[in-house]
C-alpha cells in the first residue's frame, strides 16, 4: 500500500530565493496522527502546503495518497489532502454555516444527496449543528474555527491537515479538538496538525516530527522527541508541562501524558494505589 | 499579485537629502509648464533638461528609466495607434486605410500629450525612488497636511502588503477546498468572486474596530494640537526654491498664453 | 487601583446583559490574571476598565467602574487614555500604521497628546530600553514578527504613563518565543509600578506570575484569590477554563492515593515536583 | 472637537461645497461651454489639459479637507482599510482573469457607512496614494472617485441601498457619471488612450465613427463603468449586509438614515414574522433606540459575549 504522504529530498525556495525548506524526507502512512513542531520560520507551513499543491517542489518529491504533486493543481489535490488554514476568516463566506460546510464536497462534485449527508455528519462532529443555519460571521471566534473545521472533514478526505488548531482556544474547544482529532483517527484518516502546543501534541498525537531551519531534525513518539533536548533546543520548543514534571522529579523514562504520569507514579510508589483513572 | 507600495530604496545624494515638500514643488512645477504651454519641444526639453538629469544626479538612473518606460511603454504604443490612426478632428491626411487615416495633427496631438506624459509620470518617479515614505509624510504633516488625511495616507501604505498576503491566503484556502480558480468562461469566473471576495472585505470591516480603539487609545484625535518626534530639516534657500520654481511654472504658462513664448 | 462595584452592563444590541453585578477590587501595582471561557465577558470587562464601555460603545450600563478614583463613565476618552493602556489579541491591529518606523511608531500618543519633543524622545527611549526593543527603534513595524509588534504595542501604551495597563489575550496569535517576548516585557512593565491586568487562556503564565486570579463564568465573578488557589478548584473544568496539567495530574494522583491528602493541588511545576516527591517518599515509606 | 487649522476657520460643508463648485465649473467650461481656444491648433489640446489638471485636482483637495475635518476616530479607522480594499480588490479582480475594474468596493461601502463626504475622501485619497506610490497616471483620474464615493454616500442617504434592485440602479447610475467625469480627463491629459487595449480599441471605435475624442472617452467609459459599478454597489450590499448589525451601528450615518434595510438574520430568527418596528419592545432597556431595529449575536442564546470576544 502506498503510504498517505511520502515527501523526498524536498527544496523549497520562494520567488524571491529564500529557502525555506531544505532536503525534507518524510514518510507518513495511512491512519498516523502526526504533530509537526517548531518555531515560527522553521518550515512547518511550507511543508504542509506542499501536501495540497499550494506550493511545489523546487527539487524532490511530494507525493500524497500515490498522487505525484507537481503534476496536480490544488483543486484536484484537494480531494485527497483536507486543509485547515489557521486563520477561519480566510475561508468562510456563505450565508449559512450549512452553505459553508457543502462548498467542499460541492466542488469535489459529490451528488446533492452526499455533500448534506457530509455536511451533516461533520457538523455533527464538530459541535456546530445547533447553528448550522446561522451566519457564520455571527458566530465567535472559537465557532468559527469548528465551523472552519467542519467544512474540511466534510470534504471526506483520506489526510486532513490542521494548521494551529488550538491557537486562542479556550480550554473546552481545545478538549473538543482533541475529541476530533481521536474520531478521525478510529475512522482511519491521516491528521497531521501543525502545533506550538506541545500539552496538545502529546496527548492527541502519536508520532512527532521537529523541525528546524528547514528540515526534520528529530522524529519519533512524543516521549522520544520531548527527550532530546539538544533538537527541542534547536527547534525552540519547550517540553509538554508533563515531560518537564517527569524531569524535574529525575524521571529516566519520558512520560508526556497525564494518564502516563500518573501510571508512571503508582508503579514508583509501589503499585499501593489503584490502577490509573480507577 | 505585486506587493508593496514604496519603489524608494534608500540613498544619500543632494536629491535624496532634498525635504520632500521642495521635490514635491519641483514635481508640480513642472507638471504646470508641461502641460500649460502648448508646444511640442516644452514638455521634451522640461523631461531631458530637469527630470531625467535630476534622475541621474541622484544616482537611480537605472532604476528612474525602467520605472518610467515599465509604466508609460504600454500606453504610448496604444496612444500612437489610437490617435495616429483615428484622429476625429480634420487635418492633414498622409496616409489612409480604409475608415483609418493618419494626420499630421494626430501624430502631433499623440507626441504632445506622450511627452506631457514622460514628465508627470517622470516627476513623480523621480520624487517617489528619492523619498522614503515615512520623511515625506513627516514633511507634509510639518507643511500643514492635517494629521488625519496623513494617516489615512501612511497607514493605507502600509497595511496593503498585509492585505495582498490575505488575499492570497483566502484563495489558497477555497482552493484547498477544491475551487478551481482557472477554468471556465467569465460567468464562472465572476461566481468564484464571492468566495474570494467574502472573506476579504469581511475581515477586513471586522478589524475597523479594534484599528479604531488602537487609535483612540493612543489619544488620535484629543484636542491638544500635535507636536512631532521627527523633524524633517528645510532651509530657507529650500523655501525661496519652492515658490521660485512655481512661479517660474506659471509664468511660463502665462506667456505661453500671452503668445510670448 | 480598580474597582467595580456592582456592575452590570449589556451591549446595545444584545439582549441578556455580558456582565452581572459585577463586584472586583485590583490592587494597585502588581500583576493580575482574568480567566474565564470564551464568552464569559472577559474582554467585555477589559474594555469596561478602559472606557470604551461605555464610551464607544453605549449600551445598557449600570454599576461603577473607577481606574484610580477616577469614575471611567464620567471620564472622557482622551483623558482616559492617558490613565489606562489596552492591549488588544491581534498585534496587526495595535499598530497605527501612522509611522513608519518603530521610534515614530511609539512617540504617536506622545505626539496627540501635544509633549514638546525632548520630553517625547526622552521617555520613548527610556521605555524601548526597559521592554529591550532599543535595537528595533528604525525598523518598520511591519516589518516585525507578532511578538514584536505586541511588545511594541505594550511600549506604545507605557509610554503614555498610565497607571494601568490591560492587555486582553495578548499573546493567543503568538508562537511560544513571541508569547515569552510579551511575557518579559511584562515583567519590566509590573517592575514600573503599573498595574497590570492580563486576560488569558495561559494558565501555566498567569500560576507564574500572577498575584491574583479572577474567574469570569457567565458574566459573573466566580472566584478569586492567589492563582495557587484558584487554580487548584475543582470547579475549572466545568466552567470551561481547566487546570495547568501538573495540577490535573496531583487531582488524578489523589484520588489515587498517591498525593497528601492535606496537600494543596499545585499550580507550578515547583509545587507540583515538591508534592510528587513527597508523595513518593510516604507511597515508598508506607511499603 | 477635533479640526485642523483650516476647518476653524472655513466651516467644513463650505470646503466641500467650494470643491464640488471648482470641479463642476471645471468640467462645464471644458465640456459644455467647450471655448474656441479649444479647438485643435496644431494636434494639440491648448490649456484644456492644465484646466482639467488644476481644477480637478483642486476641486478634490477642497473636498478632501473638508471631509475629513470634523471625521470622528471610527470613520478615519475605516479610510486606510477601504483603500486598502479597493487595491487589493482591484488586483484579485485582474488576477481572476475577470473583465472588469472592482476597484471602488472600499470606497462604496465607505459611502454607504459613513456619508457622501466620507466617500469622496476615500476615493480622493485612494488615488493620491495609487498615483504617489504605484502609478502617478492615475492620479489625475482622483475626481472620478471622489464622483463614486458621493453618490454611493447619496444613494444610501436617499434609501437606494435597502433594496438589492435599487442599490444596483444606483450602481448603473454612479458608473455613467464616473465616465462623464472621467471624460475630460481621460480625453485632453491622456489624449483618450488607456493603459487596456481593450478600452483603448473601443475609444478609436468611437472616432472612427465620428467623436471627436472626449466624446469617445465618454463613450467608452459608458460601455463599462455602468456594469463595472453595479456590480461594486452589489458585492457591497452584500457584505454590509452580512455584517453583524454592531458593526454598522458605529456609524452614524448608515445608523440615521437607516440606510440598509433591516433583514433579519437566521441567527435571530425566533419564528415569530414581526417586523423590527413591532419587536421594538423586545428589545426595550437598550439604548439601541433607533429604526435599524436589528439585534446582535449576542442575543443568541447560551450567553455568548459575541461582541466582546468577537474578534
Amino acid at each position: 500500500m502506498t503510504p498517505a504522504v511520502h515527501i523526498e529530498g524536498l527544496v523549497y525556495a520562494y520567488p524571491g530565493g529564500v529557502t525555506a525548506l531544505n532536503g525534507v524526507d518524510l514518510r507518513i502512512e495511512h491512519g498516523e496522527r502526526v504533530a509537526v513542531i517548531g518555531r515560527n520560520g522553521a518550515g512547518k507551513t511550507t511543508m504542509a502546503r506542499q501536501l495540497n499543491g499550494i506550493a511545489k517542489p523546487t527539487a524532490g518529491t511530494v507525493t500524497v495518497c500515490g498522487t505525484d504533486t507537481a503534476g496536480a493543481t490544488t483543486a484536484r489535490l484537494a480531494a485527497s489532502v483536507g486543509y485547515v488554514f489557521q486563520n477561519p476568516s480566510d475561508q468562510i463566506f456563505a450565508k449559512t454555516v450549512r452553505a459553508d460546510v457543502e462548498f467542499g464536497p460541492r466542488n469535489l462534485g459529490r451528488s446533492a444527496e452526499e455533500t448534506a449527508r457530509l455536511a451533516e455528519a461533520a457538523m455533527a462532529a464538530t459541535d456546530v449543528l445547533d447553528f448550522a443555519d446561522h451566519h457564520p460571521y455571527h458566530l465567535s471566534p472559537a465557532e468559527r474555527k469548528r465551523v472552519a473545521l467542519a467544512s474540511v472533514l466534510a470534504m471526506d478526505t483520506p489526510v486532513v491537515v490542521l494548521d494551529e488548531p488550538t491557537t486562542g482556544q479556550d480550554h473546552r474547544s481545545v478538549r473538543r479538538i482533541e475529541r476530533i482529532v481521536a474520531d478521525l483517527h478510529a475512522a482511519g484518516t491521516t491528521v497531521i496538525a501543525i502545533t506550538h502546543d506541545m500539552d496538545f501534541c502529546a496527548e492527541s498525537f502519536d508520532r512527532v516530527v521537529a523541525m528546524a531551519q528547514g528540515r526534520v531534525i528529530a522524529d519519533g513518539t512524543p516521549a522520544e522527541v520531548f527527550a532530546r533536548p539538544e533538537e527541542l533546543e534547536l527547534a525552540r520548543v519547550e517540553p509538554p508541562q508533563i515531560s518537564r514534571l517527569a524531569a524535574e522529579l529525575g524521571w529516566a523514562d519520558q512520560v508526556t501524558t497525564v494518564d502516563g504520569f500518573v501510571e508512571e507514579l503508582s508503579r514508583r510508589a509501589g503499585g499501593a494505589a489503584g490502577a490509573p483513572g480507577a | 499579485m505585486s506587493t508593496g507600495l514604496s519603489v524608494y530604496r534608500g540613498g544619500d545624494s543632494f536629491v535624496h537629502r532634498l525635504n520632500p515638500v521642495t521635490k514635491l514643488a519641483f514635481v508640480a512645477a513642472v507638471v504646470i509648464a508641461a502641460f500649460g504651454v502648448d508646444s511640442l519641444w516644452w514638455p521634451a526639453l522640461l523631461f531631458a533638461a530637469l527630470v531625467l538629469p535630476g534622475a541621474l544626479w541622484a544616482g537611480v538612473g537605472r532604476r528612474f528609466v525602467l520605472l518610467v518606460f515599465g509604466l508609460i511603454a504600454p500606453f504610448l504604443v496604444i496612444l500612437f495607434l489610437l490617435q495616429g490612426l483615428t484622429y476625429p478632428d480634420p487635418g492633414t491626411v498622409l496616409l489612409e486605410l480604409g475608415p483609418l487615416a493618419v494626420k499630421t495633427e494626430g501624430l502631433l496631438f499623440a507626441g504632445t500629450t506622450a511627452l506631457r506624459l514622460l514628465v508627470m509620470v517622470g516627476a513623480f518617479v523621480l520624487l517617489l525612488l528619492t523619498t522614503d515614505p515615512g520623511t515625506l509624510m513627516s514633511a507634509m504633516q510639518q507643511a500643514g497636511l492635517p494629521p488625519k488625511i496623513a494617516y489615512v495616507v501612511a497607514a493605507t501604505m502600509q497595511i496593503v502588503p498585509s492585505f495582498q498576503a490575505r488575499a492570497n491566503a483566502i484563495l489558497q484556502a477555497q482552493q484547498a477546498r477544491g475551487m478551481d480558480t482557472s477554468a471556465g468562461g467569465a460567468l464562472a469566473r465572476g461566481r468564484r468572486l464571492i468566495p474570494l471576495m467574502g472573506p476579504l472585505l469581511l475581515g477586513a470591516l471586522t478589524d475597523v474596530e479594534n484599528r479604531s480603539i488602537a487609535m483612540e487609545s493612543r489619544a488620535f484625535g484629543a484636542a491638544t494640537r500635535p507636536t512631532a518626534l521627527t523633524v524633517v530639516p528645510d532651509s530657507a534657500a529650500q523655501r525661496a526654491a519652492r515658490w521660485a520654481m512655481i512661479l517660474a511654472a506659471v509664468a511660463a504658462v502665462a506667456l505661453n498664453t500671452l503668445g510670448v513664448l | 487601583m480598580i474597582v467595580f462595584e456592582d456592575f452590570t452592563y449589556a451591549y446595545p444590541t444584545g439582549s441578556a446583559p455580558v456582565l452581572r453585578g459585577i463586584d472586583l477590587v485590583v490592587e494597585e501595582g502588581g500583576f493580575h490574571g482574568v480567566v474565564g471561557a470564551s464568552g464569559a465577558g472577559k474582554s467585555t470587562l477589559a474594555m469596561a476598565v478602559a472606557g470604551f464601555i461605555p464610551h464607544a460603545q453605549g449600551g445598557e450600563y449600570a454599576g461603577r467602574v473607577a481606574v484610580g478614583g477616577a469614575v471611567v463613565a464620567d471620564t472622557p476618552l482622551p483623558e482616559l487614555v492617558t490613565r489606562v493602556g489596552l492591549v488588544q489579541q491581534n498585534p496587526f491591529d495595535q499598530i497605527s500604521g501612522a509611522r513608519f518606523t518603530v521610534r515614530e511608531e511609539i512617540a504617536f500618543g506622545l505626539e496627540n497628546l501635544g509633549v514638546e519633543r525632548e520630553e517625547m524622545a526622552r521617555r520613548v527611549d527610556a521605555v524601548m530600553a526597559d521592554l529591550g526593543i532599543a535595537g528595533l527603534a528604525d525598523r518598520s513595524p511591519y516589518a516585525l514578527s507578532g511578538g514584536q509588534q505586541q511588545v511594541v504595542a505594550v511600549a506604545s501604551m507605557l509610554v503614555m504613563r498610565p497607571e494601568v495597563l490591560v492587555l486582553d489575550e495578548p499573546t493567543s496569535q503568538l508562537d511560544p518565543g513571541g508569547a515569552r517576548m510579551v511575557v518579559e516585557a511584562l515583567g519590566a512593565v509590573r517592575r514600573s509600578g503599573v498595574t497590570v491586568l492580563l486576560v488569558t487562556h495561559a494558565l501555566e503564565l498567569l500560576a507564574e506570575h500572577a498575584d491574583t486570579l479572577h474567574v469570569l463564568v457567565d458574566g459573573e465573578i466566580a472566584a478569586q484569590g492567589p492563582p495557587a488557589e484558584t487554580l487548584a478548584d475543582d470547579r475549572m473544568e466545568e466552567w470551561g477554563v481547566g487546570r495547568p496539567r501538573y495540577t490535573e495530574a496531583a487531582a488524578r494522583a489523589r484520588r489515587d492515593g498517591l498525593w497528601e491528602a492535606d496537600r494543596a493541588l499545585p499550580a507550578t511545576l515547583g509545587a507540583a515536583a515538591a508534592g510528587f516527591r513527597a508523595a513518593v517518599r510516604t507511597e515508598g515509606g508506607r511499603r | 472637537m477635533t479640526t485642523t487649522p483650516e476647518a476653524r476657520r472655513t466651516p467644513p460643508w463650505l470646503l466641500i461645497a467650494a470643491g464640488s463648485a471648482v470641479i463642476a465649473a471645471t468640467y462645464l467650461y471644458l465640456v459644455v461651454w467647450r471655448p474656441e481656444s479649444l479647438a485643435a491648433e496644431a494636434g494639440s489640446t491648448g490649456p484644456a489639459a492644465l484646466l482639467a489638471l488644476v481644477g480637478y485636482l483642486a476641486g478634490s483637495a477642497l473636498i478632501i479637507a473638508g471631509a475629513m475635518a470634523r471625521m470622528p476616530t471610527s470613520t478615519v479607522a475605516l479610510l486606510p482599510i477601504a483603500i486598502a480594499i479597493n487595491i487589493v480588490a482591484g488586483q484579485l479582480t485582474n488576477m481572476l482573469g475577470i473583465p472588469l475594474y472592482l476597484d471602488a468596493i472600499g470606497t462604496i461601502l465607505v459611502g454607504m457607512l459613513a456619508g457622501p463626504a466620507a466617500g469622496a475622501a476615500t476615493g480622493a485619497l485612494g488615488n493620491v496614494i495609487w498615483g504617489i506610490s504605484i502609478s502617478p497616471a492615475s492620479l489625475p483620474f482622483s475626481t472620478t472617485q471622489v464622483a463614486i464615493g458621493l453618490l454611493a454616500g447619496l444613494f444610501a442617504r436617499w434609501g437606494w441601498t435597502r433594496r438589492v434592485v435599487t442599490g444596483v440602479i444606483a450602481g448603473l447610475v454612479t458608473g455613467a457619471v464616473a465616465a462623464v467625469v472621467s471624460g475630460p480627463i481621460a480625453a485632453f491629459v491622456f489624449g483618450g488612450a488607456n493603459a487596456s487595449a481593450g478600452r483603448s480599441a473601443i475609444v478609436a471605435v468611437f472616432q472612427t465613427l465620428g467623436l471627436d475624442t472626449l466624446g469617445a472617452s465618454i463613450a467608452q467609459g459608458l460601455t463599462v463603468d455602468p456594469l463595472d459599478k453595479a456590480i461594486a454597489f452589489l458585492i457591497a450590499l452584500i457584505i454590509l449586509r452580512t455584517l453583524p448589525a454592531r458593526f454598522s451601528q458605529r456609524f452614524p450615518f448608515a445608523r440615521e438614515h437607516s440606510v440598509f434595510h433591516p433583514r433579519r438574520t437566521s441567527v435571530l430568527s425566533r419564528g415569530d414574522g414581526a417586523r423590527p418596528a413591532e419587536r421594538a419592545p423586545a428589545a426595550a432597556g437598550t439604548r439601541a433606540g433607533d429604526g435599524a431595529g436589528r439585534t446582535g449575536p449576542e442575543e443568541r442564546a447560551g450567553g455568548q459575549d459575541g461582541a466582546g470576544e468577537g474578534r
